[in-house]
């Protein structure tokens, strides 16, 4: 069966900007993910490690708990910044 | 206790504020200012002091001379009181209050006896010069040019300069005793230790000099990419100009008024030039501030603010021009221009440096100093 | 499925205003068209947190009220759709042209989601104010009516994968705008309001400080389904533990060209500061203000509840914000109660943004203008009498389609509308 | 007995959640018999939830089915009619309230608030487990409402509801109709007087076919209900005939002979007022009246003017209406001796007084004789007390006395006005007024609760005193020629109203709507409306705003010829009942009446009249009574669920 996406494939381009948008939420996913592989992380501490700016991690690590792959843990001692884990770890 | 009087803000209206009724005391003008701090907190306490009328308190504050209308408050008021041209009104009403003499407040607030006074003074200068002028020879010297000093000896005309500027200086003093008696010594709860005059009298020097608060306007505080520096800088340029001006024809008059023709590179010769650039830039950039009114503190001018930019334009065209006939042995022209110079440098100076705009030269390192001597005080006795 | 083509209400804008208008008529027994130009009715309430001063939830109060006009069979209702142009012919007739946009997703998507979990597209979710992202495919948030899914085309990667798992096959790249026109007898504007867009008093850094965040923002972070999992500053994930409520934010501010009061902020600010000492126990709130204007009923009341619970209140508005290393925000601000300029740091600031018109019915009206107000709000010509009456006469207007408003205001406007229109259906052609 | 119960437990975002843990509450509820499955749900309310348990219902074929959600006062309808969607029978539907019971009421226990919703969850399973399929009673309804109150609140929604096509009665207690509005010159926003807005609507209130006005008139009694009650109306003679309107000269001359003499209430007292009269030339109804309770009876007026008829006698009248909109107003604060100085100082007076006062002025603005220069507002009288009763804001009157301030100073020279207030409401577009009046040089101060402005007579001056908050903290203080206090609104006494019709009444003393939001102008009474300011300090526009949007649901109330009653009604066992009158007599609702049956006497339930409140059921000696819906098993079988 042939599918509708076709159809608008004839009509429109994917401009520059989206298929970069898919790039770097793709390689921030991996990273995140890796990074919280070893253990819970507060999000300076996963920012830390890839080096990348604060709130860009705050917003993606947001959307992958939306999307299920990361879940919120306990706050650290200082009642500052909640720990992060994968979902399906323990 | 204090009464309201409803009826000041109308009598501040004459000085120049606008709509100061529409405040509604958010604070936000105050919160804004580079230069308002927890010791002087403006412009917002002046505007409410003026709704108010209380005008014992507005007359001991030094708040208005610590404003160099930067023009952030009157651009972020949300009520658009124009705090910033609030202040400039202040800084008039204040010069009218510190003089004894009710001169200022009548030049202020008169059109009539603002341009009576000048037409009045020059009138003086004519006839003096009608009466008393030496003879006009169309003689030239060795040089070529025009003998001025036998039409007005430098002698004479000096000596006329020095009862001038005793005139000058005693108001001025006198009005700054005013002051100094109004900021500093209207709260008699405070006890100023003697030492406290000599050792904040730096601020004096310092601001007098550079007028150093101008360039704290200049911060990005509000985010905006708004420099200060070029407003600072022509400021400085015309207000030497005219410190180099008044000391060479008040303490030189003899070297500056000669009728030899020295080479261009000559001392003489090119303190005069730089004096003459920089008041005519000065002059023509706040002509065109004003004219275009972009910047806050261009928008509102006052009739005084006009006349005296207007006078000091006419006596540095009509001094370039008594040099330029007086170099090229033009005698007539040289001798008309040189009295109508007078003519409008005498009310000039006669009306601005006591009783209005100029005398904010000094009143505002004055007004830091004495503040300084309260703050200093105040923390002492704590 | 047809539609039919002939109404006796249209009813413009699918907030609360609009559902009670078109609820009331429907329950007279008239038939009404609700069109709405977003991808769900419910309007801005439906994302509220809750609400002042009864602090019942706002979706409590809103979700029945949407169901019940998707479910009344007086009301049909077109989301995702505009309107072009309405000309009126004479009493009682009006034609009007919509404009459906497509959503590339038919009426048998069941919600499922599992679209959304494969589309590899992530943008900003704008039903969370863009504090944390969404796909390309989405249902707009979870208590969206209708829930189906709509493609973001303009984000769209085309990857197509979307259609390949849908079990409803419910995906149609093929949709296209449908344009129809209409007959109906009156009109009720009720397009709502827009809230203040910050990034226009730079002095307050609001995009540029990641810890400076509208209220709006603020009210998500506060319901159910909020972006995080807690309140958190949006630039580092820090639980705030001193947060500061600047009030006016575009209004009453004659610079930015709206000098009249919002009627809300301050309530909604004080609310907010309610909820977050429940939600942060050990936060301090303060709320930076120029007069608190708790005018409702029980709303000076609920005011001085929030003093209680320990609201700092301090009147003098906020002149600017800097911000320091750490995230943490400077404000300088007159104390005027004290005659001070001084500065307090806090580490999350909320800015309570005004409210301005959404202005879209002003185009709509094709043979005689709507007349606006000097605010831009449609005009209430008779103002004392007939509350919902504009220049048009069969065109009313409801809700802060005519000037701001809180809820009870908004709801009961929208009653004096459907009234209106009501006498003005009985009449006939007069 | 039912035996497949479907229960959801909400979460209602986080509002049960926070507190109760839903998810054992599902659980321990799942466990319980006949219980077939049981669910939590984020909003059990939205439209997805709904239609979830709408297919629950079909799927898996429930005869009951639970909610634990919020109180049954916000959406026991909406689950009724979600179960009626499933072909379920509504009346197999229970709600459980564990939000306000549990969740709020025990924010700080939160094991006990489980505790406590699962014992509640449970008696509701119990109580569904016996309920009974029932069918709503429908009544027929008449189109035709009564409104009280024709001030301009009450004749809009009249217009309103004839132009829908229902007959309107209105009645107002004066001689004349307008209210308030009439005794205020110029409004914001339009500068109409509130005199040509009345005037405006009484003329197009006496074309109107199907509006009865009734002034001086007054509900005397009350029965029935929601669609058909029987009000009797007292309506007081106007002792002037109706039908001949007096002319101008004749009625200045009964006027003037007229030997009685009092403080005028219009004027608040500012001028007098004759037995005969009227408040002002073209007031409505045209007729002018005599106050009857003032007339000495002398028949000077009678001499004059044979039109005068002092022997006309009260009438009572019966009407038949569905539904009652009750739009009585409000009335302005009355400070008390001494507040402010007030009725103690000569020359402070209220914000009424001032309006009339400006009314009265044409050139000059006198008060007693002395030419007023500094006027003095004293905000917040009556209203936002620290120590007295009303806790409440009035809303209308920063804006009122702002207002006000602009038009004295418009009218007279030379007037300074000093506003001393508690922080200026002038909320949405009335803001462009401050900013009017500040500009005008209006000079607005303010204090804080805790330091109120002082009003005191010193050396022959009367003085205003604030700490102004604006000048940090500073004492100031102005001398007043005339001090004005801006008085808030209070409800106006309604007493016979207010017994008659048992509504509800706030802790601020207004009437109470059953839900700010859901459901702004009704009352638990049903087929009692209520709009403008009787409900809540309002100003025109939104009294207006609520008095149409009551017509509208007025409208749809009774324009489709029947109701549906809830069945939950009291139900008497004929064979057993006695009738020994015990029932009637605690009956509130006069539901109960007696009847003969089967060659005895019983008592009979009115289905009209019952709101099933219960209260005939423990006074019944011989137990005969039963509350359907709430039937003896049902309530024993959900206690013995509650303590097990």
């Amino acid at each position: 069966m042939s599918k509708t996406i076709d159809v608008m494939k004839e009509k429109r381009k994917v401009s520059e900007q989206v298929r970069n948008n898919i790039k770097a939420f793709n390689k921030l996913k991996r990273e995140i993910l890796k990074s919280l592989e070893a253990g819970q992380k507060t999000i300076p501490e996963i920012a830390r490690e890839i080096e990348s700016d604060i709130d860009v991690i705050t917003y993606n690590l947001m959307t992958l708990i939306k999307y299920g792959f990361v879940v919120a843990g306990e706050i650290d001692d200082d009642d500052e910044y909640y720990y992060y884990k994968l979902k399906n770890k323990k | 206790m204090a009464k309201i009087n409803p009826d000041f803000a109308k009598e501040l209206k004459e000085y120049g504020a606008l709509d100061l009724n529409a405040c509604y005391n958010c604070g936000t003008c105050t919160a804004v200012c580079s230069l308002s701090d927890e010791d002087n907190s403006f412009p917002r306490k002046m505007i409410r002091l003026s709704v108010l009328g209380l005008e014992d308190e507005l007359q001991s504050s030094v708040d208005p001379w610590l404003c160099y209308y930067c023009g952030e408050c009157s651009e972020t008021c949300p009520q658009q009181t124009d705090p910033g041209e609030l202040m400039m009104t202040l800084r008039r009403y204040l010069t009218a209050k510190y003089d004894w003499t009710g001169l200022a407040s009548k030049l202020y607030t008169s059109k009539i006896w603002e341009f009576g006074a000048i037409i009045f003074l020059a009138a003086f200068i004519l006839v003096l010069f009608i009466f008393f002028h030496g003879p006009m020879t169309t003689e030239l010297t060795d040089d070529g040019g025009v003998k001025l000093n036998t039409f007005a000896p430098w002698k004479i005309v000096e000596i006329g300069d020095w009862i001038m500027a005793g005139l000058l200086s005693f108001f001025l003093l006198s009005n700054i005793f005013n002051m100094y008696l109004k900021i500093v010594r209207n709260d008699k709860s405070i006890k100023i230790p003697l030492k406290l005059y000599f050792t904040e009298f730096w601020a004096l020097i310092v601001h007098f000099a550079t007028q150093l608060q101008f360039s704290k306007c200049d911060t990005e505080l509000t985010g905006k990419k708004y420099t200060f520096s070029t407003y600072w800088i022509i400021h400085w340029f015309l207000m030497t100009s005219y410190v180099i001006m008044l000391i060479m024809i008040m303490v030189f008059l003899g070297w500056f008024q000669t009728d030899n023709i020295y080479e261009w590179w000559h001392p003489q010769r090119l303190l005069g030039y730089y004096a003459t650039i920089g008041l005519t830039i000065g002059i023509v950039y706040f002509f065109i501030e004003r004219i275009r009114k972009k910047s806050e503190k261009s928008k509102h001018s006052h009739v005084t603010d006009w006349t005296f930019l207007v006078l000091l334009f006419l006596t540095t065209i009509t001094g370039i021009l008594v040099h330029i006939f007086r170099i090229y042995g033009m005698p007539y022209p040289t001798y008309y221009m040189y009295v109508f110079h007078l003519m409008v440098l005498f009310p000039m100076l006669m009306i601005e440096v006591p009783f209005s705009k100029w005398s904010h030269l000094a009143y505002r390192p004055f007004a830091i100093y004495f503040n300084n001597v309260v703050i200093a005080a105040r923390k002492q006795s704590k | 499925m047809t539609q039919p083509n002939e109404f006796d209400v249209l009813a413009i804008g699918g907030g609360i205003a609009g559902e009670e208008a078109a609820l009331n008529l429907a329950n007279i027994g008239y038939k009404v068209l609700l069109v709405e130009k977003d991808l769900s009715i419910g309007g801005k309430m439906i994302h509220l947190s809750k609400v002042f001063p009864t602090l019942d939830c706002g979706a409590c109060i809103t979700t029945p009220k949407v169901s019940e006009t998707a479910r009344h069979p007086n009301i049909s209702i077109y989301t995702n759709t505009v309107i072009e142009d309405i000309e009126k012919h004479s009493e009682n007739d009006f034609s009007a042209t919509l404009v459906e946009k497509p959503r590339y997703v038919t009426d048998d998507c069941t919600g499922c989601q599992i679209c959304e979990e494969k589309c590899p597209v992530v943008v900003d979710d704008q039903y969370q104010w863009d504090m944390v992202g969404r796909k390309a495919i989405y249902i707009p948030f979870s208590i969206a009516n209708p829930r189906i899914a709509a493609i973001d085309i303009e984000n769209c990667s085309l990857c197509g994968l979307c259609e390949k798992v849908c079990p409803a096959d419910a995906i149609d790249f093929t949709q296209e705008e449908k344009r129809s026109t209409i007959k109906i007898k009156t009109v009720i504007i009720a397009t709502g309001f827009n809230l203040f867009d910050p990034t226009l008093i730079p002095r307050y850094g609001f995009g540029k400080f990641q810890n400076v965040v509208t209220a709006m923002q603020m009210e998500r972070q506060l319901v159910p389904t909020r972006p995080f999992n807690n309140v958190l500053r949006p630039k580092d994930g820090k639980m705030p533990d001193n947060i500061a409520y600047i009030l006016c934010v575009g209004s009453r501010d004659e610079t930015i060209g709206n000098p009249i009061c919002s009627q809300v902020c301050c309530m909604y600010s004080t609310k907010q500061a309610q909820l977050l000492m429940g939600a942060l126990p050990m936060a301090d709130v303060t709320i930076y203000y120029i007069h608190i204007r708790a005018f409702g009923k029980g709303f000076c009341e609920f005011y001085q509840q929030g003093k209680g619970m320990g609201i700092e209140f301090i009147k003098g508005k906020v002149g600017l914000i800097k911000e320091k290393e750490n995230g943490n925000l400077i404000v300088r601000y007159e104390d005027i109660q004290e005659g001070k300029v001084k500065e307090a740091e806090h580490d999350l600031v909320v800015l309570s943004v005004g409210i301005l018109p959404n202005t879209d019915f002003s185009t709509m009206f094709k043979n005689t203008k709507i007349e606006q107000d000097d605010f831009d709000y449609v005009k209430q010509v008779d103002e004392l009498s007939s509350p919902a009456k504009t220049n048009i006469d069969g065109v009313f207007v409801a809700g802060t389609s005519s000037g701001p408003m809180d809820i009870p205001d908004s709801i009961l406007s929208a009653g004096a509308a459907s009234a209106e229109a009501a006498g003005y259906l009985k009449g006939g052609k007069k | 007995m039912k035996n497949r119960i479907g229960v959801y437990v909400c979460h209602c975002g986080s509002n049960i959640s926070d507190y109760v843990d839903v998810e054992k509450v599902k659980e321990i509820a799942g466990k319980e018999n006949d219980v077939i499955l049981s669910k939590t749900t984020m909003f059990a309310c939205s439209d997805s939830a709904q239609n979830e348990i709408v297919d629950d219902i079909k799927e898996q074929n429930l005869d009951g089915i639970v909610v634990a959600s919020c109180s049954p006062k916000l959406h026991l309808n909406t689950f009724r009619n979600v179960a009626q969607r499933a072909g379920l029978n509504p009346y197999n539907y229970i709600q459980v309230n564990i939000r306000e019971q549990c969740s709020w009421a025990h924010s700080d226990n939160k094991p006990g608030a489980t505790e406590k919703a699962i014992k509640l969850v449970r008696a509701g399973i119990e109580r569904a487990k016996h309920s009974q399929a029932l069918t709503p009673i429908s009544i027929p309804s008449k189109n035709a409402v009564l409104v009280v109150g024709a001030g301009i609140a009450g004749m809009r929604a009249a217009i309103e509801l004839a132009e829908m096509g229902t007959e309107v009665f209105l009645i107002e207690r004066e001689y004349f109709v307008g209210g308030r509005a009439s005794q205020w010159n110029e409004l914001f926003t339009t500068n109409e007087t509130g005199r040509e807005v009345v005037s405006r609507l009484y003329n197009k209130i006496i074309k109107t076919k199907n509006i009865t006005l009734f002034t001086g008139a007054d509900i005397d009694s009350k029965s029935g209900s929601v669609g058909d009650f029987d009000i009797k109306i007292k309506i007081k003679p106007r002792h002037v005939k109706s039908g001949c309107v007096l002319d101008l000269e004749k009625f200045k001359k009964a006027v003037d002979v007229c030997p009685v003499e009092f403080d005028d209430p219009f004027n608040f007292g500012l001028t007098k007022q004759k037995a005969i009269y009227k408040n002002y030339p073209s007031e409505f109804p045209e007729i002018p009246a005599i106050d009857f309770d003032r007339c000495n009876k002398c028949g000077e007026c009678v001499k004059i003017c044979p039109d005068i008829d002092l022997e006309q006698k009260e009438e009572i009248l019966n009407i038949n209406v569905g539904a009652v909109l009750l739009t009585t107003g409000a009335s302005p604060y009355e400070p008390q001796k001494g507040e402010f100085g007030y009725k103690e100082i000569d020359n402070v007076i209220t914000l009424q007084q001032l309006k009339r006062l400006i009314d009265l002025n044409e050139d000059e603005l006198t008060y007693h004789g002395k030419k007023i220069k500094n006027i003095a507002y004293v905000y917040c009288v009556g209203s936002r007390q620290v120590d007295g009763e009303n806790k409440y804001c009035s809303r209308y009157c920063c804006t009122s006395a702002i207002h006000t301030a602009i038009m004295v100073k418009e009218k007279y020279k030379g007037i300074n006005n000093f506003h001393f207030t508690r922080g200026v409401r002038t909320y949405g577009k009335q803001e462009i007024l401050y900013n009017k009046s500040s500009k005008q040089g209006d000079i607005f101060l303010q204090s804080f609760e805790d330091s109120p402005t002082e009003v005191y007579h010193e050396k022959g001056q009367t003085v205003v005193k604030i700490k102004d908050i604006l000048t940090a903290d500073k004492e100031l203080e102005v001398n007043a020629d005339l001090v004005v206090l801006v008085t808030g609104m209070v409800p106006r006494e309604n007493n016979s109203i207010n017994n008659i019709l048992k509504v509800p009444i706030g802790r601020d003393k207004f009437y109470n709507e059953i839900h700010p939001k859901l459901r702004p102008v009704e009352t638990v009474i049903d087929g009692v409306l209520i709009a403008g300011a009787c409900q809540a300090p309002l100003n025109i526009t939104e009294s207006v705003k609520s008095a149409l949007s009551a017509g509208a649901k007025v409208n749809s109330l009774i324009s489709k010829g029947e109701i549906e009653l809830e069945p939950t009604l009291a139900q008497i066992d004929k064979s057993s009942c006695n009738w020994c009158d015990k029932c009637t007599d605690v009956c509130p609702y006069n539901a109960i009446v007696k009847k003969e049956y089967d060659g005895k006497t019983i008592a009979v339930v009115n289905e009209a009249n019952c709101k099933g409140c219960g209260i005939c059921l423990p006074v019944c000696p011989s137990n005969s009574i039963q509350l359907i819906g709430y039937t003896d098993v049902e309530i024993e079988s959900m206690i013995e669920a509650l303590i097990d």
